[in-house]
Protein backbone atom coordinates (compact mmCIF):
# COMPACT_ATOMS: atom_id res chain seq x y z
CA UNK A 1 0.00 0.00 0.00
CA UNK A 2 1.29 3.59 -0.91
CA UNK A 3 1.80 6.21 1.74
CA UNK A 4 0.58 9.82 1.08
CA UNK A 5 1.05 12.66 3.29
CA UNK A 6 -1.45 15.51 3.49
CA UNK A 7 -2.07 18.59 5.28
CA UNK A 8 -5.76 19.28 7.21
CA UNK A 9 -6.70 22.91 8.09
CA UNK A 10 -8.94 23.71 10.74
CA UNK A 11 -11.65 26.45 11.19
CA UNK A 12 -13.39 28.39 13.87
CA UNK A 13 -15.01 25.54 16.28
CA UNK A 14 -13.01 22.28 14.00
CA UNK A 15 -9.77 24.64 15.01
CA UNK A 16 -10.62 24.56 18.86
CA UNK A 17 -11.61 20.87 19.05
CA UNK A 18 -9.00 19.80 17.10
CA UNK A 19 -6.74 21.87 19.22
CA UNK A 20 -5.13 23.02 16.01
CA UNK A 21 -5.75 24.62 12.51
CA UNK A 22 -3.54 22.82 10.65
CA UNK A 23 -1.84 19.53 10.78
CA UNK A 24 0.30 16.95 9.09
CA UNK A 25 -1.55 13.52 8.33
CA UNK A 26 0.06 9.96 7.08
CA UNK A 27 -2.15 7.76 5.44
CA UNK A 28 -2.16 4.57 3.43
CA UNK A 29 -3.86 5.24 -0.04
CA UNK A 30 -6.46 4.56 -1.35
CA UNK A 31 -8.80 6.50 1.51
CA UNK A 32 -11.63 9.21 1.01
CA UNK A 33 -12.04 12.14 3.14
CA UNK A 34 -15.24 10.47 4.37
CA UNK A 35 -13.19 7.54 5.18
CA UNK A 36 -10.19 9.60 6.66
CA UNK A 37 -12.97 11.59 8.55
CA UNK A 38 -14.43 8.84 9.78
CA UNK A 39 -11.26 7.02 10.39
CA UNK A 40 -9.30 10.14 12.11
CA UNK A 41 -11.64 13.10 13.04
CA UNK A 42 -14.81 11.88 14.06
CA UNK A 43 -13.72 11.49 17.57
CA UNK A 44 -12.25 14.80 17.84
CA UNK A 45 -14.64 17.20 16.15
CA UNK A 46 -17.62 15.58 17.83
CA UNK A 47 -20.10 15.68 15.23
CA UNK A 48 -20.96 13.09 12.32
CA UNK A 49 -19.69 13.71 8.82
CA UNK A 50 -23.14 15.40 7.71
CA UNK A 51 -21.97 18.21 9.94
CA UNK A 52 -19.64 19.69 8.19
CA UNK A 53 -18.51 20.78 4.48
CA UNK A 54 -14.38 19.62 2.70
CA UNK A 55 -12.71 21.16 0.32
CA UNK A 56 -9.60 19.92 -1.05
CA UNK A 57 -7.01 22.38 -2.45
CA UNK A 58 -8.97 25.02 -1.92
CA UNK A 59 -12.39 23.82 -4.17
CA UNK A 60 -15.26 22.18 -2.33
CA UNK A 61 -15.30 18.21 -2.35
CA UNK A 62 -17.74 15.32 -1.39
CA UNK A 63 -17.31 12.80 0.92
CA UNK A 64 -16.12 10.07 -1.91
CA UNK A 65 -13.48 12.35 -3.16
CA UNK A 66 -10.03 10.17 -2.96
CA UNK A 67 -7.27 11.97 -1.29
CA UNK A 68 -3.99 12.47 -2.98
CA UNK A 69 -0.26 12.95 -2.36
CA UNK A 70 0.37 16.73 -0.62
CA UNK A 71 -3.84 17.43 -0.78
CA UNK A 72 -4.53 20.46 1.18
CA UNK A 73 -8.29 19.58 2.59
CA UNK A 74 -9.78 21.54 5.16
CA UNK A 75 -12.81 20.73 7.52
CA UNK A 76 -15.17 23.62 7.06
CA UNK A 77 -17.92 24.69 10.03
CA UNK A 78 -21.67 26.07 8.30
CA UNK A 79 -20.08 29.55 7.71
CA UNK A 80 -21.56 32.51 9.54
CA UNK A 81 -20.17 35.79 7.89
CA UNK A 82 -21.50 38.93 6.92
CA UNK B 1 -13.35 48.52 -10.72
CA UNK B 2 -14.41 45.22 -9.18
CA UNK B 3 -12.82 44.49 -5.97
CA UNK B 4 -12.76 41.20 -3.60
CA UNK B 5 -10.71 41.23 -0.55
CA UNK B 6 -10.54 39.73 2.94
CA UNK B 7 -8.68 42.44 5.17
CA UNK B 8 -7.57 42.72 8.86
CA UNK B 9 -7.98 46.71 8.40
CA UNK B 10 -11.02 49.11 8.92
CA UNK B 11 -12.91 49.08 5.73
CA UNK B 12 -12.54 51.99 3.38
CA UNK B 13 -16.21 52.80 2.01
CA UNK B 14 -15.17 56.24 0.67
CA UNK B 15 -12.31 54.00 -1.74
CA UNK B 16 -15.05 51.43 -2.13
CA UNK B 17 -17.28 54.20 -3.47
CA UNK B 18 -14.84 56.23 -5.87
CA UNK B 19 -12.85 53.21 -7.37
CA UNK B 20 -16.81 52.39 -8.88
CA UNK B 21 -17.67 54.76 -11.75
CA UNK B 22 -19.49 53.66 -15.40
CA UNK B 23 -20.40 56.43 -17.77
CA UNK B 24 -23.59 53.72 -18.07
CA UNK B 25 -24.48 54.02 -14.64
CA UNK B 26 -27.43 55.14 -13.02
CA UNK B 27 -27.30 53.65 -9.49
CA UNK B 28 -24.81 52.55 -7.22
CA UNK B 29 -25.77 50.74 -3.70
CA UNK B 30 -23.38 50.22 -0.97
CA UNK B 31 -24.28 47.72 2.11
CA UNK B 32 -22.54 47.71 5.30
CA UNK B 33 -22.82 45.29 7.84
CA UNK B 34 -22.06 46.14 11.29
CA UNK B 35 -21.29 44.48 14.53
CA UNK B 36 -24.26 44.70 16.62
CA UNK B 37 -24.48 45.58 20.33
CA UNK B 38 -26.21 42.24 21.07
CA UNK B 39 -27.58 39.21 18.99
CA UNK B 40 -30.99 37.32 19.92
CA UNK B 41 -31.57 39.69 22.81
CA UNK B 42 -28.34 38.69 24.32
CA UNK B 43 -25.60 41.47 24.69
CA UNK B 44 -22.22 41.47 23.31
CA UNK B 45 -19.01 43.31 22.92
CA UNK B 46 -18.02 42.81 19.54
CA UNK B 47 -17.38 39.64 17.36
CA UNK B 48 -14.07 38.00 15.97
CA UNK B 49 -14.42 36.94 12.71
CA UNK B 50 -12.25 33.38 11.30
CA UNK B 51 -11.33 32.78 7.69
CA UNK B 52 -10.21 30.54 5.08
CA UNK B 53 -8.66 33.54 3.26
CA UNK B 54 -7.41 32.13 -0.04
CA UNK B 55 -11.08 30.20 -0.42
CA UNK B 56 -12.77 33.33 0.99
CA UNK B 57 -11.18 35.38 -2.05
CA UNK B 58 -12.00 32.96 -4.58
CA UNK B 59 -15.62 32.83 -3.21
CA UNK B 60 -16.24 36.35 -3.17
CA UNK B 61 -14.77 36.84 -6.96
CA UNK B 62 -17.11 33.54 -7.99
CA UNK B 63 -20.05 35.90 -6.14
CA UNK B 64 -19.12 38.89 -7.82
CA UNK B 65 -19.33 37.29 -11.41
CA UNK B 66 -22.54 35.77 -10.56
CA UNK B 67 -23.78 38.52 -9.71
CA UNK B 68 -22.96 40.87 -12.99
CA UNK B 69 -23.77 37.73 -15.23
CA UNK B 70 -27.09 36.86 -13.63
CA UNK B 71 -28.39 40.91 -12.52
CA UNK B 72 -26.67 42.87 -15.91
CA UNK B 73 -24.60 45.32 -13.07
CA UNK B 74 -21.95 46.74 -14.13
CA UNK B 75 -19.20 46.71 -11.35
CA UNK B 76 -18.94 44.82 -7.88
CA UNK B 77 -17.04 45.17 -4.89
CA UNK B 78 -17.16 42.48 -2.15
CA UNK B 79 -14.97 43.22 0.72
CA UNK B 80 -14.72 41.17 4.59
CA UNK B 81 -13.05 42.30 7.24
CA UNK B 82 -11.65 39.65 9.54
CA UNK B 83 -9.81 39.35 13.34
CA UNK B 84 -11.33 41.03 16.38
CA UNK B 85 -14.36 43.67 15.83
CA UNK B 86 -15.73 45.96 18.36
CA UNK B 87 -19.45 47.14 18.40
CA UNK B 88 -20.44 49.57 15.58
CA UNK B 89 -17.30 48.35 13.26
CA UNK B 90 -18.37 47.57 9.43
CA UNK B 91 -17.56 44.20 8.70
CA UNK B 92 -18.70 43.62 5.22
CA UNK B 93 -18.92 45.92 2.55
CA UNK B 94 -21.19 44.95 -0.57
CA UNK B 95 -21.18 47.70 -3.14
CA UNK B 96 -22.64 47.29 -7.06
CA UNK B 97 -23.11 49.84 -9.83
CA UNK B 98 -25.42 49.25 -12.10
CA UNK B 99 -27.63 50.94 -14.52
CA UNK B 100 -30.85 51.37 -13.02
CA UNK B 101 -31.76 50.91 -9.43
CA UNK B 102 -33.79 47.54 -9.84
CA UNK B 103 -31.07 45.44 -10.71
CA UNK B 104 -28.52 47.16 -8.39
CA UNK B 105 -30.70 46.90 -5.66
CA UNK B 106 -31.37 43.02 -5.96
CA UNK B 107 -27.92 42.58 -7.20
CA UNK B 108 -26.78 43.91 -3.90
CA UNK B 109 -29.18 41.91 -1.94
CA UNK B 110 -27.99 38.69 -3.45
CA UNK B 111 -24.82 40.12 -2.85
CA UNK B 112 -24.42 39.93 0.75
CA UNK B 113 -27.24 36.94 0.98
CA UNK B 114 -24.74 34.85 -0.83
CA UNK B 115 -21.41 36.32 0.68
CA UNK B 116 -23.10 35.09 4.68
CA UNK B 117 -24.17 31.64 3.01
CA UNK B 118 -21.19 30.62 1.00
CA UNK B 119 -17.60 32.58 2.07
CA UNK B 120 -15.93 30.66 4.31
CA UNK B 121 -15.93 32.92 7.60
CA UNK B 122 -17.04 32.22 10.94
CA UNK B 123 -18.04 34.10 13.84
CA UNK B 124 -17.36 34.32 17.50
CA UNK B 125 -19.47 36.09 19.71
CA UNK B 126 -17.81 38.07 22.73
CA UNK B 127 -20.96 37.90 24.65
CA UNK B 128 -20.76 41.23 27.87
CA UNK B 129 -21.08 38.16 30.37
CA UNK B 130 -17.60 37.41 29.30
CA UNK B 131 -17.92 34.53 27.63
CA UNK B 132 -17.26 33.54 23.91
CA UNK B 133 -18.82 31.46 21.87
CA UNK B 134 -19.06 30.21 18.02
CA UNK B 135 -22.24 31.12 15.89
CA UNK B 136 -23.71 28.10 14.57
CA UNK B 137 -21.45 25.40 17.00
CA UNK B 138 -24.23 23.31 18.03
CA UNK B 139 -21.85 21.49 20.29
CA UNK B 140 -21.21 24.88 22.11
CA UNK B 141 -22.45 24.81 26.10
CA UNK B 142 -22.44 28.60 26.16
CA UNK C 1 -28.60 61.86 12.43
CA UNK C 2 -31.40 61.89 10.30
CA UNK C 3 -30.85 64.62 7.39
CA UNK C 4 -33.27 65.90 4.32
CA UNK C 5 -31.74 68.10 2.38
CA UNK C 6 -31.90 69.58 -1.02
CA UNK C 7 -28.60 71.14 -2.03
CA UNK C 8 -27.04 73.04 -5.56
CA UNK C 9 -23.79 71.45 -3.95
CA UNK C 10 -22.49 68.26 -4.25
CA UNK C 11 -23.71 65.51 -2.39
CA UNK C 12 -21.28 64.44 0.44
CA UNK C 13 -21.33 60.81 0.86
CA UNK C 14 -18.91 60.62 3.06
CA UNK C 15 -20.31 62.76 5.52
CA UNK C 16 -23.79 60.90 5.19
CA UNK C 17 -22.45 57.72 6.32
CA UNK C 18 -20.37 59.35 9.10
CA UNK C 19 -23.49 60.58 10.32
CA UNK C 20 -24.96 57.51 10.89
CA UNK C 21 -24.35 55.19 13.75
CA UNK C 22 -26.20 53.45 16.12
CA UNK C 23 -25.32 51.44 18.90
CA UNK C 24 -28.28 48.84 17.52
CA UNK C 25 -27.58 49.22 14.24
CA UNK C 26 -26.49 45.94 11.96
CA UNK C 27 -26.99 47.07 8.27
CA UNK C 28 -26.44 50.49 6.24
CA UNK C 29 -27.71 50.94 2.99
CA UNK C 30 -27.22 53.54 0.66
CA UNK C 31 -28.56 54.43 -2.37
CA UNK C 32 -27.10 56.91 -5.06
CA UNK C 33 -28.38 57.60 -8.08
CA UNK C 34 -26.18 59.06 -10.61
CA UNK C 35 -26.52 61.19 -14.08
CA UNK C 36 -26.88 58.65 -16.93
CA UNK C 37 -25.31 59.70 -20.19
CA UNK C 38 -28.00 58.22 -21.95
CA UNK C 39 -32.05 57.88 -21.37
CA UNK C 40 -34.47 55.32 -23.64
CA UNK C 41 -31.23 54.73 -25.62
CA UNK C 42 -30.76 58.53 -26.87
CA UNK C 43 -27.76 60.30 -25.73
CA UNK C 44 -27.05 62.81 -23.44
CA UNK C 45 -24.67 65.64 -22.05
CA UNK C 46 -26.62 65.46 -18.47
CA UNK C 47 -29.36 66.71 -16.43
CA UNK C 48 -30.79 70.17 -14.96
CA UNK C 49 -32.94 69.59 -12.00
CA UNK C 50 -35.29 72.19 -10.98
CA UNK C 51 -37.09 72.01 -7.48
CA UNK C 52 -39.79 73.74 -5.07
CA UNK C 53 -37.30 73.64 -2.41
CA UNK C 54 -39.23 74.32 0.77
CA UNK C 55 -42.40 71.71 -0.65
CA UNK C 56 -39.17 69.09 -1.17
CA UNK C 57 -37.40 69.73 2.03
CA UNK C 58 -40.92 68.79 3.87
CA UNK C 59 -41.27 65.76 1.48
CA UNK C 60 -38.42 64.47 2.20
CA UNK C 61 -38.52 64.78 5.76
CA UNK C 62 -42.23 63.15 5.34
CA UNK C 63 -40.57 60.11 3.36
CA UNK C 64 -38.17 60.09 6.54
CA UNK C 65 -40.62 59.81 9.08
CA UNK C 66 -42.64 57.48 7.12
CA UNK C 67 -39.77 54.84 6.52
CA UNK C 68 -38.75 54.93 10.03
CA UNK C 69 -42.49 54.33 11.44
CA UNK C 70 -43.26 51.66 8.29
CA UNK C 71 -39.85 49.64 8.68
CA UNK C 72 -39.12 50.16 12.05
CA UNK C 73 -35.36 51.51 10.86
CA UNK C 74 -32.93 53.32 12.86
CA UNK C 75 -31.94 56.73 10.99
CA UNK C 76 -32.69 58.17 7.62
CA UNK C 77 -31.11 60.65 5.55
CA UNK C 78 -32.49 62.11 2.17
CA UNK C 79 -30.64 63.94 0.02
CA UNK C 80 -31.09 65.56 -3.61
CA UNK C 81 -28.80 67.69 -5.42
CA UNK C 82 -30.31 70.62 -7.62
CA UNK C 83 -29.30 73.01 -11.01
CA UNK C 84 -26.91 71.57 -13.39
CA UNK C 85 -25.38 67.92 -13.19
CA UNK C 86 -22.98 66.69 -15.58
CA UNK C 87 -22.84 62.63 -16.58
CA UNK C 88 -21.63 60.73 -13.44
CA UNK C 89 -22.32 63.40 -11.15
CA UNK C 90 -24.55 62.06 -7.49
CA UNK C 91 -27.85 63.47 -8.16
CA UNK C 92 -29.81 61.71 -4.91
CA UNK C 93 -28.97 59.63 -1.76
CA UNK C 94 -30.80 57.80 0.44
CA UNK C 95 -28.90 56.09 3.71
CA UNK C 96 -30.85 54.00 5.47
CA UNK C 97 -28.97 52.35 8.80
CA UNK C 98 -30.99 49.29 10.92
CA UNK C 99 -31.18 46.84 12.72
CA UNK C 100 -31.00 44.16 10.26
CA UNK C 101 -30.63 43.83 6.38
CA UNK C 102 -34.22 43.10 5.53
CA UNK C 103 -36.00 45.76 6.64
CA UNK C 104 -32.89 48.10 5.98
CA UNK C 105 -32.88 47.22 2.33
CA UNK C 106 -36.74 47.41 2.28
CA UNK C 107 -36.85 51.05 3.35
CA UNK C 108 -33.77 52.36 1.50
CA UNK C 109 -36.00 51.17 -1.63
CA UNK C 110 -39.02 52.57 -0.61
CA UNK C 111 -37.08 55.55 -0.29
CA UNK C 112 -35.80 56.09 -3.34
CA UNK C 113 -38.67 55.50 -4.89
CA UNK C 114 -40.78 57.51 -2.87
CA UNK C 115 -38.45 60.49 -3.33
CA UNK C 116 -38.83 59.62 -7.39
CA UNK C 117 -42.70 59.45 -7.33
CA UNK C 118 -43.49 62.31 -4.56
CA UNK C 119 -40.76 65.07 -4.17
CA UNK C 120 -41.14 67.97 -6.17
CA UNK C 121 -37.89 67.79 -8.13
CA UNK C 122 -38.10 68.07 -12.03
CA UNK C 123 -35.23 67.18 -14.56
CA UNK C 124 -34.73 68.51 -17.92
CA UNK C 125 -32.41 66.47 -20.41
CA UNK C 126 -29.59 67.84 -21.96
CA UNK C 127 -29.67 65.70 -25.33
CA UNK C 128 -26.19 65.04 -26.86
CA UNK C 129 -27.47 66.60 -30.00
CA UNK C 130 -28.01 70.16 -28.03
CA UNK C 131 -31.64 70.31 -27.72
CA UNK C 132 -33.21 70.06 -24.33
CA UNK C 133 -36.30 68.88 -23.06
CA UNK C 134 -38.27 68.04 -19.56
CA UNK C 135 -39.08 64.93 -18.46
CA UNK C 136 -42.72 63.86 -18.70
CA UNK C 137 -43.54 67.14 -20.53
CA UNK C 138 -46.47 65.92 -22.81
CA UNK C 139 -46.99 68.69 -24.58
CA UNK C 140 -43.00 69.22 -25.48
CA UNK C 141 -41.62 68.93 -29.40
CA UNK C 142 -37.96 67.19 -28.51
CA UNK D 1 -67.03 91.61 -4.12
CA UNK D 2 -64.01 91.21 -1.83
CA UNK D 3 -60.41 91.42 -4.23
CA UNK D 4 -57.72 89.00 -2.85
CA UNK D 5 -53.89 89.10 -4.12
CA UNK D 6 -52.63 86.14 -4.55
CA UNK D 7 -48.94 84.91 -5.72
CA UNK D 8 -48.65 81.97 -7.67
CA UNK D 9 -45.39 79.66 -8.53
CA UNK D 10 -44.64 77.74 -11.86
CA UNK D 11 -42.04 75.41 -11.80
CA UNK D 12 -40.12 72.91 -14.81
CA UNK D 13 -42.25 73.29 -18.41
CA UNK D 14 -44.73 75.44 -16.48
CA UNK D 15 -42.66 78.14 -15.88
CA UNK D 16 -41.15 77.43 -19.25
CA UNK D 17 -45.04 78.03 -20.65
CA UNK D 18 -45.89 81.34 -18.69
CA UNK D 19 -42.67 82.42 -19.17
CA UNK D 20 -41.62 83.32 -15.29
CA UNK D 21 -41.60 80.84 -12.10
CA UNK D 22 -43.37 83.66 -10.19
CA UNK D 23 -47.00 85.80 -10.47
CA UNK D 24 -48.80 88.28 -8.93
CA UNK D 25 -52.75 87.55 -9.28
CA UNK D 26 -55.56 90.31 -8.57
CA UNK D 27 -58.97 88.77 -8.17
CA UNK D 28 -62.46 88.69 -7.01
CA UNK D 29 -63.12 86.19 -4.45
CA UNK D 30 -64.65 83.70 -3.85
CA UNK D 31 -62.52 81.52 -6.50
CA UNK D 32 -61.31 77.87 -6.15
CA UNK D 33 -57.72 77.00 -7.73
CA UNK D 34 -59.93 74.72 -10.19
CA UNK D 35 -61.76 78.18 -10.98
CA UNK D 36 -58.98 80.34 -11.05
CA UNK D 37 -56.97 77.63 -13.25
CA UNK D 38 -59.42 77.66 -16.15
CA UNK D 39 -59.92 81.67 -16.02
CA UNK D 40 -56.66 82.69 -15.87
CA UNK D 41 -54.50 79.63 -16.66
CA UNK D 42 -55.58 76.48 -18.78
CA UNK D 43 -54.65 78.81 -21.46
CA UNK D 44 -51.12 79.55 -21.21
CA UNK D 45 -50.07 76.35 -19.48
CA UNK D 46 -51.93 74.38 -22.88
CA UNK D 47 -52.97 71.27 -20.68
CA UNK D 48 -56.06 70.42 -18.61
CA UNK D 49 -56.45 70.67 -15.41
CA UNK D 50 -56.13 66.80 -14.92
CA UNK D 51 -52.67 67.02 -15.72
CA UNK D 52 -51.13 69.37 -12.76
CA UNK D 53 -50.87 68.91 -8.76
CA UNK D 54 -51.74 72.13 -6.82
CA UNK D 55 -50.63 73.35 -3.47
CA UNK D 56 -51.34 76.33 -1.35
CA UNK D 57 -49.07 77.35 1.25
CA UNK D 58 -46.60 74.21 0.19
CA UNK D 59 -49.22 71.88 1.04
CA UNK D 60 -50.91 69.87 -1.28
CA UNK D 61 -54.66 71.06 -2.24
CA UNK D 62 -57.37 70.17 -4.68
CA UNK D 63 -58.76 72.07 -6.84
CA UNK D 64 -61.68 72.81 -5.13
CA UNK D 65 -59.74 74.41 -2.43
CA UNK D 66 -61.17 78.30 -1.61
CA UNK D 67 -58.15 80.87 -2.81
CA UNK D 68 -57.41 82.91 0.36
CA UNK D 69 -55.87 86.68 0.62
CA UNK D 70 -52.13 86.63 0.62
CA UNK D 71 -51.83 82.62 -0.81
CA UNK D 72 -48.83 81.19 -2.17
CA UNK D 73 -50.08 79.01 -4.59
CA UNK D 74 -48.25 76.41 -6.93
CA UNK D 75 -48.71 74.45 -10.03
CA UNK D 76 -47.33 71.32 -10.23
CA UNK D 77 -46.45 69.34 -12.99
CA UNK D 78 -45.59 65.47 -12.80
CA UNK D 79 -42.39 65.42 -10.83
CA UNK D 80 -39.05 63.25 -12.41
CA UNK D 81 -36.53 63.60 -9.74
CA UNK D 82 -34.25 61.13 -8.56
Amino acid sequence: MATMRITVLFFSFAADRMNARERAYELEAPLTVGGFFDQSLAGPLGEPLAAWLFSVNQEWVSPDYLLQEGDEMAVVPPVSGG
Amino acid sequence: MDLYQITDQPIDTVEILQGQGEPGAGAQVLFLGTVRNEFEGRASRGLYYDVYPQMAEAQLRKIGEELKREFGVLQVALVHRIGDLPVGAVSVAVCVTGGHRDETFAAARAGIDRVKQTVPIWKKEHWDDGTSAWHDDAGSST
